[in-house]
């Protein structure tokens, strides 16, 4: 049996993992894929907890997660396609036009 | 097997909502006219709103709160949709984004916050904050053909979708530790089984403060605020700093309140760096700005900084005094974007407050008003802002926090210093650039409300602070 | 013991597959990771008994949301892409406060003692079926936050359109 | 529907029609709104709230609670007594005349919707601070005044005297506000509320206790009424801060005569009167009332002598009938204070009001410019004689009855300090009208000693005609002025007819109609003394006018030969026994100094433009480094909370 503090552990490094993508990529794709995997990270947590404690509220939110991941991609990504419309560039350091 | 449908009568607001958002995203089909939409959103807010008399109850087994506490604050968001509304109906045609959507997605987005305020659950409360904030990124970035538009989009859209990272990791090692995501549950599975002085809560407790805090803005989760509400439509603008804000701290005030309320202790002396921190950036970074939009970014910083001292009494006459603040804070600050909206029109963006130089020679009544929103901004009798500023003081001085409250003083006259520049620049300048004023009924009828509402409860406080009270009441 | 092979195989494949999809320079590179990673995941799940997620985290995130990223990547132009950093200046101070945040966060977990178990047992999922223990819940005493949900689909549909639709009537 | 709440709220009424309208719309008619509001007020006061106070009947009620909290609750409440239906009488009866005289003197000038407007709020602000049932509502009422006071007397804020003078207003009040406001904190610590009612009635419960200040045990009741004594000696112009009252005759001259005499100014009197439970209670606070009265009373006579501006000789008049006010009420009879107060409206603003009427006429306040006037302002000269001889205290006019019983108060107190105050008081009686009446030989009669014909904008024929070009364009001022100078001539004689003591055949109406609220005090004397204090101060009254007249009408170059031969003492008193340079060299100066080496050390000037020139460059420069922390780019903002998660969790697991 695996204990439950192994998989906790894992959320944390995939979850670190996409702190860190999050905070250092520039193109914005990746940016969004460190979100998902940030999102991911919660979901292993979500899940094992789940099956550890016997409990399916775990997995309803973590099915929750996943519905709203998919939301905020499509929302995400228009947002890009309109951003490169007026300005052609995929690097989250050329936006910013505002500052100060 | 055999299924019963909940008890709906409680969520009868947020039903008739939903139904109205759903009607004006139908409608939007039809008509030509998309003033026609703005008229039945507000039409179907009032209505809404007289539904939330009858609705009070908990339904679907304490998912769904519906008590004075998030009543009040769904009021809140009912004038901020009404009066952002009512800005909006000239600015997004100037703007040439007179599209039907925007007022569904604002309308969905505040059907976000009210399951927000009456969350009793953590899963529902994710899931309201998802629907407000994904409407949020949205209709920030409404204006498709303007960069600045899409930047404040793009900021806001990254950092939230970061902060509720957070805010899930929270949920879920609250989750592990208490096998529940309800709020009172979690509250006594604390509380029975010694808790209190576990980590891992006081680590997700700290995940909690900074997706709240992300959303009300407080330092150091504040620093999308300028960026975004520079750049989103200025309707959005006064829209996205009321609503999102109000519906953060009635997330704010209940989990912590009622969920993690044994370590208050520990939220307490967490939360009270972060306000002092957000009303030191919120009204110093304040006086360098030039943009009256970003200038009103940091200006709803700091009050956010204020509205947590509320929070931070971590008792019921605080958090009516929070509650009254950002009533009066919704009044006053559309108030302000109103008069900033005035100055909108086509080829001039008037968003620089040099564009307010000698404001009081061209355009006297446009000028007295500002003025009258930004001595309710600063705190000054006999407007709203000093009450609610008073009452906050009040509640904190009562609870013991007396140094707090000398902080929170001295940084509320620095704010004077950004807020009488306006003003003076409105009544000593003279007059650089001609202004023309993009006045429209449906502003006007704005203004007249705002100045209106702040100048009663300036006078006549004892109706609201009372209502604020009641409400908490059985909080 | 097997069980513990296997997790230690999908864990560590795991880790390696997120590093390699933040520090891919070729988007299209860490896209295709990621699929392998989402893959692996649920896997995982597999491993948790919880069928009906690891179905849907397949057809969900492979499926969908990582076919969208895919478009996406191509309105960029690559070759530039692979020419040009692919950090931030920033990303030393990035990286510390990452190992800072992984160093508090096991800090803090070190003290975390799992609830109680609840009624849902390997047993009564075998017996029930996951999917359909699932779907009941969702069905009744989640039916709201379900709702809820279609609420926020919704809004994504009407925002992708609105954001990136050439043309809009107004 | 409660009547007596128009008197205050038919003056905001016209504020706010003037403020919004007066611009645009009213223009020329502004006065319109605010004469008919405070004609209004008078009205009702006179067939409403008089009536309903000589039957005896007392208001007392709160009609609107602001907020409370806890303990501390802040109502709106009215109180009418006999006191505040005076203080109505004269507040109401002044501002309506006074308002009338306004239209003909202030025709034509470029803000006068905003004269009319701030005259009206200064009413409205004046009626609530008399007629309010507790102290948060005196206080605000107090502040109200004085803002008010403020910008009216820099009404001209063009002129840079003004604008002086509007500030030094300002400034020198601060000091007597500090304590008036520690005053009434001071109260409300004790009593635990600020309603007068209980406070009065719980006064005398802290008789004898004590406060420990700076390790010095200090007499609870004494400590109050001095520091509420220091907001009136402020608004009333006592020494030592009656510094600002000459200065503040740079406003209008309506001003002057309802805000500068018969109203704003008395508001230390009446705020003493009112208080009068506590400042029984120490002797010491009294003494030092009466003191201060008599002192400011006697110094400032003597400087009116040898001053040469009309108005600023009236303003040095004030200080010095508010001195006997004082002195009055610091013997224990507010009610001969109070009286005094009432008549000094009438004949004060009358004589400001001609004073007025003179200036409009003549263009200079320079009384060596003026002279002879007598044959061109017949009405001026008449009503100028009336008040002349109500201030002087001459028998019969009303001014005499209530200085008077000032004096005979203090001869009958039979104290030491009441004795020397009786001195000073008798000493002020042959000042007061040797001053006016060598104000009015001056102006009045001899010859006409103006003559700079372009100062009245008719130089294009007046070079060729001399200096008697001036002359002939002096003329009588038009009705709107003049019907007002007659109907306060009349108050001027008659009012103090309500007061005339039992020796002359009087009832002393006045002292036992305010007997409920203020008491009556002890006298110590028999009828002969009381002829006797009567008939010296007449003669020495008389010989006051009687010396004026032999100086400035008959033996005109004597004056000139006595200032020469005894240049000494007449430099001091020209020079307002030098308070104004003192303070400048103790406070001002050093103030000044400070606030140039160590603020503009510390300023920079250049950060920010505009007002934020006044923060701290610390703060300026911090702001502009702080933004630069906003770079743009989202994931520097992410890196920042990322940071403060990790600092707040760093923080926690090393703390608990």
């Amino acid at each position: 049996m695996v204990p439950l503090s192994w998989y906790m552990m894992l959320s944390i490094a995939v979850f670190v993992i996409g702190v860190f993508g999050f905070l250092s990529r520039r193109n914005i794709i990746i940016v969004f894929m460190s979100i998902e995997l940030m999102l991911n990270a919660v979901n292993i947590n979500l899940i094992s907890l789940s099956h550890y404690l016997q409990d399916m509220r775990g997995q309803i939110l973590a099915f929750f997660v996943i519905a709203v991941a998919a939301a905020e991609a499509a929302i995400g990504l228009a947002i890009v396609i309109a951003l490169f419309r007026n300005k052609a560039t995929a690097h989250v350091d050329e936006v910013k036009e505002m500052q100060g | 097997m055999n299924f019963q449908l909940p008890n709906l009568s409680p969520m009868v607001p947020e039903l008739t909502m939903t139904a109205l958002a759903l009607i004006v995203l139908l409608i939007d089909l039809l008509i030509k006219k998309k003033e026609i939409l703005a008229l039945i959103s507000m039409a179907g807010v009032a209505i809404v709103a007289v539904t939330l008399l009858g609705s009070s109850g908990v339904t679907f087994g304490n998912m769904f709160i519906s008590d004075g506490y998030s009543s009040f604050f769904k009021l809140i968001f009912f004038i901020n949709v009404i009066l952002s509304v009512l800005i909006s109906i000239k600015y997004i045609a100037i703007e040439r984004v007179n599209y039907g959507e925007y007022y569904s997605l604002i309308l969905f987005s505040t059907i976000g916050m009210m399951i927000m305020a009456s969350a009793g659950d953590l899963i529902v409360l994710y899931l309201g904050l998802e629907l407000m904030a994904l409407s949020t990124y949205i209709l920030a970035g409404f204006i498709r053909h303007d960069v600045k538009s899409n930047e404040a989009a793009l900021k806001y859209f990254l950092l939230g979708a970061f902060s509720s990272a957070f805010l899930l990791y929270g949920i879920s090692i609250v989750y592990g530790l208490t096998g529940t995501t309800d709020l009172k549950a979690i509250a006594s599975f604390i509380s029975e089984k010694g808790l209190a002085n576990n980590f891992s809560l006081l680590l997700s407790v700290i995940f909690l403060t900074v997706a709240f805090g992300f959303k009300i803005a407080a330092a150091p989760f504040h620093m999308w605020a300028p960026d975004v509400y520079e750049g989103a439509p200025t309707s959005i603008t006064a829209f996205m700093s009321v609503g999102p804000k109000a519906a953060g701290f009635a997330v704010l005030g209940r989990v912590f309140m009622v969920a993690f309320v044994s370590v208050k202790v520990d939220w307490v002396a967490i939360l009270i760096p972060l306000s002092i921190l957000t009303m030191a950036v919120g009204n110093i970074v304040a006086l360098s700005q030039t943009n009256i939009k970003r200038m009103l970014a940091y200006s709803s910083i700091a009050h956010a900084g204020y509205a947590l001292l509320g929070i931070i009494t971590a008792n019921n006459e605080g958090l009516a005094s929070m509650m009254n603040y950002l009533m009066i804070y919704a009044f006053m600050n559309i108030g302000a974007f109103a008069v900033i909206i005035m100055l909108r029109s086509e080829g001039f963006k008037g968003d620089s407050i040099y564009d307010y130089e000698g404001l009081s020679k061209t355009h006297p009544w446009a000028a007295a008003l500002m003025l009258i929103f930004m001595f309710s901004l600063t705190g000054i009798p006999p407007t709203a802002g000093f009450i609610g500023k008073l009452y906050i003081f009040i509640s904190a001085i009562n609870a013991g926090y007396t140094w707090l409250v000398v902080v929170a003083v001295i940084f509320s006259a620095i704010s004077a210093y950004f807020y009488m520049r306006i003003v003076m620049y409105m009544y000593m300048r003279e007059p650089k650039v001609t202004v023309t004023l993009s006045t429209s009924l449906p502003t006007d009828f704005a203004l007249v409300i705002t100045t209106v509402a702040v100048l009663v409860i300036g006078v006549f406080p004892s109706f609201l602070v009372g209502l604020a009270r009641a409400a908490i009441r059985g909080f | 013991m097997i069980q513990q092979l296997f997790f230690a195989y999908f864990a560590f494949v795991i880790v390696v597959l997120s590093l390699l999809v933040i520090t891919r320079k070729n988007p299209v590179h860490s896209v295709l990771w990621m699929l392998l990673l989402f893959f692996h995941i649920a896997s995982l799940y597999l491993l948790l008994n919880a069928e009906f997620m690891a179905a849907i985290q397949v057809i969900v995130y492979a499926g969908g949301i990582l076919v969208l990223f895919l478009f996406a990547v191509f309105i960029l132009n690559i070759r530039e892409e692979l020419r040009i950093n692919k950090f931030i200046g920033a990303w030393p101070t990035g990286l510390t406060f990452a190992v800072g945040l992984l160093v508090v966060i096991i800090m803090s977990i070190k003290s975390f003692i799992a609830a109680p178990p609840g009624i849902y047992s390997i047993d009564l999922i075998k017996q029930e079926t996951h999917t359909k223990a699932l779907g009941k819940l969702l069905y009744t005493e989640f039916l709201y936050p379900f709702e809820v949900t279609s609420l926020i689909l919704l809004v994504a549909i009407i925002g992708a359109i609105v954001l990136a639709k050439r043309r809009l009537k107004s | 529907m409660k009547l007596y709440l128009l008197i205050p709220f038919l003056p905001l009424t016209a504020f706010v029609i003037n403020i919004l309208l007066g611009k645009e719309v009213l223009r020329d008619k502004a006065h319109w709104p605010s004469i008919l509001a405070v004609v209004g007020s008078f009205f009702i006061t006179i067939t409403s709230v008089l009536p309903q106070a000589m039957a005896g009947k007392v208001i007392n009620e709160d009609l609107y609670t602001w907020m409370v909290s806890g303990t501390f609750n802040v109502t709106v409440g009215f109180l009418i007594d006999p006191l505040t239906a005076v203080m109505l009488v004269v507040v109401t009866t002044c501002a309506s005349l006074i308002h009338i005289y306004a239209v003909g003197y202030m025709h034509g000038d470029k803000g006068y919707y905003r004269f009319f407007a701030y005259m009206s709020l200064f009413t409205f602000c004046m009626l609530m601070l008399v007629m309010g049932n507790n102290f948060m509502q005196l206080y605000f009422g107090w502040e109200g005044v004085g803002l008010c006071s403020y910008f009216l007397i820099g009404y001209y804020f063009n002129k840079k005297s003004a604008a002086d003078a509007g500030k030094k207003a300002f400034i020198v009040n601060r000091f007597g506000d500090f304590g008036f406001g520690i005053g009434v904190f001071m109260i409300f610590l004790t009593f635990g509320t600020l309603h007068y009612a209980p406070v009065f009635a719980n006064a005398a419960g802290i008789t004898g206790q004590t406060v420990n200040f700076l390790g010095w045990n200090v007499d609870l009741p004494t400590l109050i009424a001095l520091l509420l004594f220091c907001g009136a000696v402020g608004k009333s112009a006592q020494v030592p801060l009656h510094v600002w009252l000459p200065d503040a005759m740079e406003g209008p001259t309506p001003v002057s005569a309802l805000i500068h005499a018969a109203t704003m100014v008395t508001a230390g009197v009446f705020m003493v009167a009112r208080c009068n439970p506590i400042f029984n209670l120490s002797e010491i606070a009294m003494n030092t009332v009466a003191i201060v009265g008599a002192t400011t009373s006697l110094f400032t006579a003597t400087i009116a002598i040898t001053q040469n501006d009309i108005k600023r000789i009236i303003a040095y008049s004030t200080c010095s009938h508010l001195g006997l006010m004082f002195l009055a009420c610091g013997v224990g009879a507010y009610a001969a204070g109070i009286f005094h107060l009432y008549t000094h409206a009438f004949f004060k603003a009358l004589l400001f009001l001609a004073a007025g009427s003179v200036i409009h006429a003549v263009h200079t306040n320079d009384i060596q410019e003026m002279g002879g006037l007598k044959k061109y302002m017949p009405i001026t000269y008449a009503v100028f004689v009336i008040a002349a001889l109500s201030a002087g205290g001459v028998p019969g006019f009303s001014g005499f009855f209530s200085k008077d019983e000032i004096i005979w108060s203090a001869y009958a107190s039979h104290s030491s300090v009441g004795k020397l105050v009786w001195l000073m008081g008798t000493a002020v009686a042959f000042f007061t009208p040797f001053y006016t009446f060598r104000l009015i030989f001056l102006t009045f009669h001899g010859k006409y000693r103006g003559g700079h014909p372009e100062e009245h904008g008719h130089s294009a024929h007046g070079s060729s005609h001399g200096s008697h070009q001036g002359e002939h364009h002096i003329h009588e001022s038009p009705k709107v002025m003049t019907i007002p100078l007659i109907l306060l001539a009349v108050g001027a004689v008659a009012a103090g007819w309500v007061g005339i003591p039992p020796i002359l055949g009087g009832g002393a109406h006045f002292a036992e109609f305010l007997k409920p609220v203020v008491g009556h005090p002890e006298f110590h004397g028999t009828h002969a003394e009381e002829w006797g204090v009567m008939g010296l101060s007449t003669i020495i009254a008389l010989s006051g006018i009687g010396l004026a007249a032999f100086f400035y009408l008959r033996k005109t170059d004597l004056p000139e030969k006595i200032a020469k031969q005894f240049s000494g003492i007449y430099n001091i008193l020209y020079h307002k026994y030098y308070i104004d340079e003192l303070y400048h060299y103790t406070i001002v100066k050093p103030t000044l100094w400070v606030a140039d080496k160590v603020i503009v050390a510390i300023t920079d000037a250049r950060i920010i433009e505009g007002i934020v020139n006044g923060v701290p460059g610390a703060i300026g420069k911090f702001s502009g480094n702080l933004r630069k922390v906003q770079t743009g780019l989202a994931q520097h903002y992410g890196i920042l909370m990322a940071a403060g998660a990790f600092f707040i969790i760093a923080l926690v697991l090393l703390l608990r």
